[in-house]
């Protein structure tokens, strides 16, 4: 089964030209070949984790297959190749599954969307590209499979080409991608120049050897600004709120297991490049710690229900590329998988209840529990695990996290994770007691969604609450032997943080029901009070703002200064010096009075002076 | 003595009238006489140089007749168009005539 | 193989444009038809050189020669190397697909594609001589009736576009023409007999002054055709005034008969001329690239966009020859191809777009794509080409030259600038290029239907044949760029080792 | 007789300039072309002199001749306004007479230094058969391209004159 992983992406990649050429008209063969296709390489990936398993496939010994795939011999060798390890499987794992589930789940939200075909196989070119990305054995390959999962997430974003709105944030995000890629690749374009090589094995062996760290530290800096990207950290997050603009799937997605998991994924991948490098570590600690923070302080003051989760998703990788910058590859890769399984949750219930309602202010909902039993309980189990209540999945993740920093004595950053937890908890559930108790505002009623969206959400819901068990204390660290960077070590369970993160999830929780859980004005009061930081935060802090800015007046400003210097000065110039050529013709053409004797008389004049100057040295003596 | 150079000196003078007569006129008519005026005068030189250099050969009168030949040729043919743009700008004056302008 | 498949391809062209001449001129589909005919012709041929060519054995295939002028060494002789023979292909799709996007053209059907052929038949013989004597005739053939068809069958100030493309490139011709005439002398004098054979010519020793000097004159007069900043104003006018066929030519093809010419003949003859010249070429080519970006980012003509773009890309063509090492210089080429085929198919959609609506102004369209779903399709895979997404062929293209010019350690300026600064700062073109680009489809292709655009048709029929073809080409060389690179290696692998047998000489700064 | 042959050159050239002057300066045409008849004359008085009798009698006939009828017909169809004031000059004259004295001077410069040097033999005595050997022998092709083209000046004389098609 490992031998053949290759077919994992090949099998939606296949499913898309399919699509496109074939089923398009078809609607609902459509979905079926991509779901089939997806569900292929969910069996796929399913067999690869068995066989890893049982093959004793560690993080040490690989499984590697390699074909060539562009060679110029002596100088430069690209493999279009597979590298399995336990971290690939967990993530072929994840995404493959999810990405199912969300397809299924688009069959029952997208109904009825003119675009449906094309839908299911840009999902399906998402998935083959974050798949691919996950297998990839070297550094050409994931950029590859990298910028092909950008595209996809364009497309995606933009899916409702028709709205504005959905075109911009499309190009926003891929733009802002842009930005991070032109990093990555220098990144490793620096590797390669170092050592020669993009493949990660070879690059594993020599990084630690190498001795100029300058250059080694400015490589694992530009490759780190892949991720900063792809994973929406501060300051290139600005696409991830606006993706939103997208089918809620494709957030849930995206959000969960594609798009913003391959930066995470590739911090994890390159470990060995940060691992060497302490100083690259704490800027990748803190970038991550800030983001977490950044973005929770935000999530505080939206309205609109999908973007409180983008928010949210961001304040959840910040955790993430946190725990890769505090030293723990596995505890990063713990939360990146169970924070998938409830953050799709998440979305997809959000997508259930825009499905239903065509609304997404969260507060003119209101008493949706009663209408939707199912989304809203699943929902709420999404957001205990989020909020990290134990024991649900992101309990043991967070805390894994929280405990890596506490223990490798990142005192600052474990307070600003206990502070992030306890923001989670007040806004996920100022989310739900606005949206799903009190009162119907507006006059908004939900109603149950089809069993294709439901049924997915319940599988999630599951997951959301077991997914945490395979890297509890209590189950031998199962995780942590499994993915792991060095040496396969384990956090002892630290009872203290563990009692001090659920209380700080609690009284998340106590504080929203206090502020949103019953009729009051406290809320309001409050954003009156402190009117400069609430208009701060729902403004996003401006970033959007700043960036549009420097787009506007300074790039778009030079490049008008730029046209208008190619338009009238190097254009002038030379069209001047056409210009010249011609005045100088139109003044010299009076000479040609087209009097003929005039002409003869010149010719004349001319025989005399020439006759004269040819005659003049011998004009003395005797001509022979 | 006459020698060379006074035929010489005769047909410089007979071509230089010649050329002013067909540079300072502005009747085309007049033009025409100032060049058969030159070519006369080539013609002297011709048969001059003939008759002081190389007596024992007729070269240069037979020159001469093609010069007249020629000349004969120019002048019908000179004529004609005096005539043709005669008709059509009802003038002969030379100076007018910018067609080879711009 | 004695069969002369080089010729053939030049003259399949030819054959048509003698037929076209004896068909009336109001039999107009028979006209075109002919056309695509012999086109289809080159087509195949080129597409069977191209697999027949033997990369393992490399160097120059396909050999013919026959005698012309023996006493100044005029040969006609023609073969391909790995080089040449990816720009022959790029010239016979592109003129295939040009056919095709010329199929709505009713003005003067007949000359036009006269005119089109005799143009062609020009690129052809520039790619496939190995005289250089003939890939100056060849030149200058391809530079003239582009004249005429920008002139008669253009629109935006054609006149002027059309009289400011033919000076600009007979200008630089007669540099280039100057370079030749005195590398003939040179080699003539050295070698003791007279040759144009480029291969001969190579052989000989040029002293250095030499070959700062000529090179110099190669650069300008190639460097035009690219076209290297700041001699570069003539291709935005030329290409938003030509009609779609030319412009895809033009920006395809013809601006890779300067690169190509600098390279088989400034590079390959002077190659310590390149390298004193080589640190010039790597700055102006940031110019062209980040400048000529941030310029196509305020067009508001679709057509300017793209001409601006031409200008940007072909930057990196630049910065592959500049650093004069093997992968750049591989990415150079595949560049060229990539780009022609690019542009072209963005060429051939702005003129179906344009052949429909009657305007390119960018600010009157908007959601396009309901209209004309499959132009924008094309339009877009176009863009991603052009950003240089994995999977097209442009990104190896540009993988291979930033990775050439950024292992390339040499410093300019005393230390101040080096080939890796120069990298960094064309690699940040695609940042602009994706901003520029995107931007484009977005404002064109995405946003509200506007009822105003309803009669517009979708491309059908015939006018899929360039879509279809042009992306084709662009996923399969992009997913499989062994095809080209190995070939181009073939071709690249000899230039090289010149380079690296010529002195190291310090750059002019 | 010697001083005969200098006497007469003497008369002729003053006859020749005299009337060539007068046919340049004179204002009145007809008068212009009189005195152009009369500078032939003189030129054939000259080639008398100089033994070449038969360039003689082709000189009157033709220039003095036909030549000269034709000029005088020339005059007659383009003549228009007065007649006194036919023959003027035009802005250039000034120019055009210093441009004819330098070129005279130049010339007589130029030959006046020229030492000769002749050939020495006899003069044939039969002047007419002699050219006749020539033209019809040594010169037969330049003879009959001469003929050609006196035939293409008359046709193209008489389209030119006939004033081309109707329409024009």
């Amino acid at each position: 089964m490992i031998k053949y992983a290759w077919l994992i992406p090949v099998f939606p990649a296949v499913a898309f030209p399919i699509i496109i050429f074939l089923t398009r008209k078809v609607r609902l063969l459509s979905a079926l070949v991509a779901i089939a296709a997806i569900a292929a390489s969910f069996v796929m990936a399913v067999g690869v984790l068995r066989e890893v398993f049982l093959l004793g496939v560690t993080m040490e010994k690989p499984v590697e297959y390699a074909a060539p795939w562009l060679q110029i011999p002596g100088l430069l060798k690209i493999e279009a190749g597979i590298l399995i390890d336990p971290l690939a499987a967990v993530m072929l794992l994840v995404v493959t599954l999810v990405a199912l589930l969300v397809e299924i789940y688009s069959v029952g939200y997208m109904h009825g969307d003119p675009g449906f075909s094309s839908f299911f196989s840009y999902l399906s070119l998402f998935s083959a590209s974050m798949l691919g990305l996950v297998l990839a054995n070297n550094y050409f390959m994931i950029f590859f499979f990298w910028e092909l999962v950008g595209l996809c997430s364009y497309l995606l974003i933009g899916f409702y080409y028709h709205k504005h709105s959905a075109a911009r944030a499309g190009l926003k995000a891929f733009v802002t991608n842009r930005v991070a890629d032109f990093g990555f690749m220098l990144g490793f374009f620096f590797l390669f120049a170092m050592f020669g090589t993009f493949n990660f094995r070879e690059l594993a062996e020599a990084i630690p050897g190498y001795q100029n760290t300058g250059f080694l530290a400015l490589a694992a800096a530009l490759v780190f600004i892949g991720p900063i990207g792809k994973s929406a950290q501060f300051p290139l997050h600005v696409w991830l709120p606006d993706a939103m603009e997208g089918p809620t799937p494709v957030s849930a997605l995206i959000h969960a297991a594609t798009m913003v998991a391959a930066g995470v994924y590739l911090l994890a991948r390159a470990f060995v490049l940060f691992a060497s490098l302490p100083g690259i570590m704490l800027l990748v600690a803190y970038v991550g710690g800030f983001t977490a923070l950044f973005s929770a302080t935000i999530a505080v003051a939206q309205r609109d229900i999908k973007r409180i989760l983008a928010y949210s998703t961001m304040s959840q990788l910040g955790y993430m590329v946190m725990a890769m910058g505090v030293g723990s590859m596995t505890a990063g890769m713990f939360h990146l998988m169970t924070h998938a399984f409830f953050k799709a949750l998440l979305f997809l219930g959000a997508g259930s209840v825009i499905h239903a309602l065509e609304e997404q202010d969260i507060f003119r909902m209101g008493g949706l529990y009663k209408d939707m039993k199912v989304t809203a309980s699943t929902f709420i189990i999404a957001a205990l695990a989020l909020a990290g209540l134990p024991p649900l999945a992101g309990f043991w993740s967070k805390d894994e996290i929280l405990a890596a920093a506490f223990d490798h004595g990142f005192t600052g950053l474990y307070i600003l994770g206990t502070l992030v937890a306890f923001l989670t908890a007040f806004y996920m559930f100022r989310l739900i007691f606005v949206a799903f108790f009190g009162n119907r505002r507006a006059g908004l009623h939900g109603h149950e969604s089809p069993l294709t969206m439901t049924i997915p959400l319940l599988i999630l819901a599951v997951l959301s609450v077991v997914a945490g068990f395979v890297g509890t204390p209590f189950a031998s660290h199962g995780f942590s032997t499994f993915v792991y960077y060095g040496e396969p070590h384990h956090v002892e369970p630290n009872y203290a943080v563990m009692l001090l993160s659920t209380l700080v999830a609690l009284a998340g929780i106590g504080l929203a029901w206090l502020l949103y859980g019953r009729p009051s004005d406290v809320p309001e009061k409050l954003a009156t009070r402190y009117r400069s930081i609430y208009t701060l935060l729902v403004n996003k802090f401006y970033i959007d703002e700043i960036y549009m800015w420097l787009f506007r007046r300074v790039v778009l400003g030079l490049s008008e200064a730029f046209n208008w210097h190619d338009r009238h000065v190097v254009d002038g110039i030379f069209d001047g010096v056409g210009d010249l050529t011609r005045i100088s013709g139109q003044k010299l053409r009076f000479l040609q009075t087209g009097n003929l004797q005039t002409y003869a008389l010149v010719i004349f004049t001319a025989v005399v002076i020439i006759a004269l100057w040819m005659a003049a040295p011998v004009l003395g003596g005797v001509i022979q | 003595m006459i020698t060379l150079n006074h035929y010489l000196a005769l047909g410089g003078l007979l071509f230089c009238i010649g050329l002013f007569g067909a540079l300072a006129k502005r009747n085309a008519v007049a033009v025409l006489m100032g060049i058969e005026l030159m070519l006369n005068a080539v013609n002297i030189n011709l048969v001059a140089f003939n008759h002081f250099l190389e007596p024992a050969r007729v070269t240069g009168q037979v020159f001469a007749i093609f010069v007249i030949v020629v000349a004969a040729a120019e002048v019908a043919v000179g004529l004609a168009l005096v005539l043709n743009i005669y008709r059509r700008r009802l003038d002969s004056n030379v100076d007018d005539l910018d067609w080879l302008r711009w | 193989m004695n069969f002369p498949i080089l010729t053939a391809i030049m003259l399949a062209p030819v054959v048509g444009l003698l037929l076209i001449l004896l068909i009336p001129e109001r039999e107009e589909l028979t006209i075109k038809i002919t056309a695509a005919v012999a086109t289809f012709v080159s087509l195949v041929l080129a597409i069977l050189a191209y697999v027949l060519f033997d990369h393992g054995r490399g160097g120059l295939q396909f050999l013919q020669d026959i005698t012309w002028v023996p006493a100044f060494g005029i040969n006609y002789s023609v073969g391909v190397d790995g080089m040449s023979m990816p720009m022959v292909l790029l010239t016979a799709i592109v003129i295939f697909t040009g056919v095709f996007a010329s199929w709505d053209m009713t003005k003067r059907v007949k000359e036009f594609f006269i005119f089109l052929l005799m143009l062609v038949t020009g690129v052809f013989g520039v790619f496939i001589s190995r005289d250089l004597f003939f890939f100056y005739l060849f030149f200058e053939v391809a530079v003239i009736p582009m004249y005429l068809l920008i002139g008669i069958w253009g629109s935006t100030r054609k006149e002027y576009a059309a009289m400011k493309l033919t000076l600009y490139l007979l200008v630089g011709s007669a540099f280039a023409l100057i370079g030749i005439i005195a590398t003939f002398l040179y080699g003539a004098q050295q070698l003791g007999h007279a040759t144009f054979d480029i291969q001969t010519l190579a052989t000989v020793k040029y002293d250095l002054g030499f070959q700062k000097f000529v090179f110099f004159l190669m650069l300008i007069g190639f460097g035009v055709l690219v076209p290297i900043w700041p001699l570069h104003l003539w291709s935005p006018d030329g290409h938003v005034a030509a009609p779609t066929a030319v412009s895809m030519l033009h920006a395809g093809v013809l601006m890779k008969l300067g690169a190509y010419g600098l390279i088989r003949v400034g590079v390959f003859l002077f190659p310590e001329g390149a390298k004193y010249w080589a640190p010039l070429i790597a700055v102006l080519c940031i110019v062209n690239v980040v400048y000529g970006a941030m310029i196509a980012m305020v067009q508001k003509d679709l057509k300017f966009v793209i001409g601006y773009s031409s200008v940007s890309h072909m930057g990196y063509v630049l910065l592959g020859i500049a650093a004069l090492n093997t992968l750049s210089l591989n990415g150079a080429v595949a560049q060229m191809f990539a780009h022609g085929i690019m542009t072209a198919l963005f060429f051939a959609l702005v003129g179906n777009v344009y052949h429909k609506a009657h305007t390119r102004e960018i600010a009157r369209f908007g959601g396009l794509a309901h209209q004309m779903p499959r132009v924008a399709a094309g339009f877009l895979i176009g863009g991603l080409a052009s950003l240089g997404l994995p999977g097209l062929n442009n990104f190896v293209a540009e993988f291979l030259i930033f990775m050439g010019s950024f292992t390339r350690e040499q410093s300019l300026l005393g230390g101040l600038l080096s080939y890796r600064i120069l990298s960094i700062m064309a690699i940040s073109g695609i940042v602009i290029t994706a901003t520029y680009v995107l931007r484009v489809v977005k404002n064109t292709f995405f946003g509200p239907r506007k009822t105003e655009w309803d009669h517009l048709e979708d491309a059908h029929g015939v006018e899929m044949v360039p879509i279809v073809v042009l992306v084709a080409t662009l996923i399969l060389f992009g997913l499989l760029p062994s095809l080209q690179i190995d070939m181009i290696n073939s071709g690249i692998a000899p230039l090289v080792a010149k380079i690296e047998a010529a002195k190291a000489i310090g750059g002019i700064f | 007789m010697p001083d005969m042959s200098a006497l007469f050159f003497w008369l002729l050239a003053a006859i020749i300039i005299a009337s060539a002057l007068a046919v340049v300066l004179l204002k009145n045409i007809v008068h212009s072309a009189l005195y152009l008849v009369l500078t032939f004359v003189g030129v054939a008085g000259l080639y008398i002199l100089l033994n070449a009798e038969f360039l003689a009698a082709v000189q009157l006939l033709v220039y003095a001749g036909a030549v000269a009828i034709l000029i005088v017909f020339a005059v007659m169809l383009t003549r228009r306004g007065d007649i006194r004031a036919s023959n003027l000059f035009n802005v250039n004259y000034l120019a055009a007479a210093v441009v004819s004295l330098a070129l005279f001077i130049v010339i007589t410069l130029a030959t006046g230094r020229m030492a000769w040097t002749a050939t020495p033999g006899q003069a044939p005595a039969g002047n007419v058969g002699a050219i006749a050997d020539a033209f019809l022998g040594h010169f037969a092709i330049p003879f009959e391209i001469a003929a050609v083209l006196l035939l293409v000046a008359m046709v193209g004389a008489i389209l030119l004159a006939r004033g081309g098609k109707q329409d024009q």
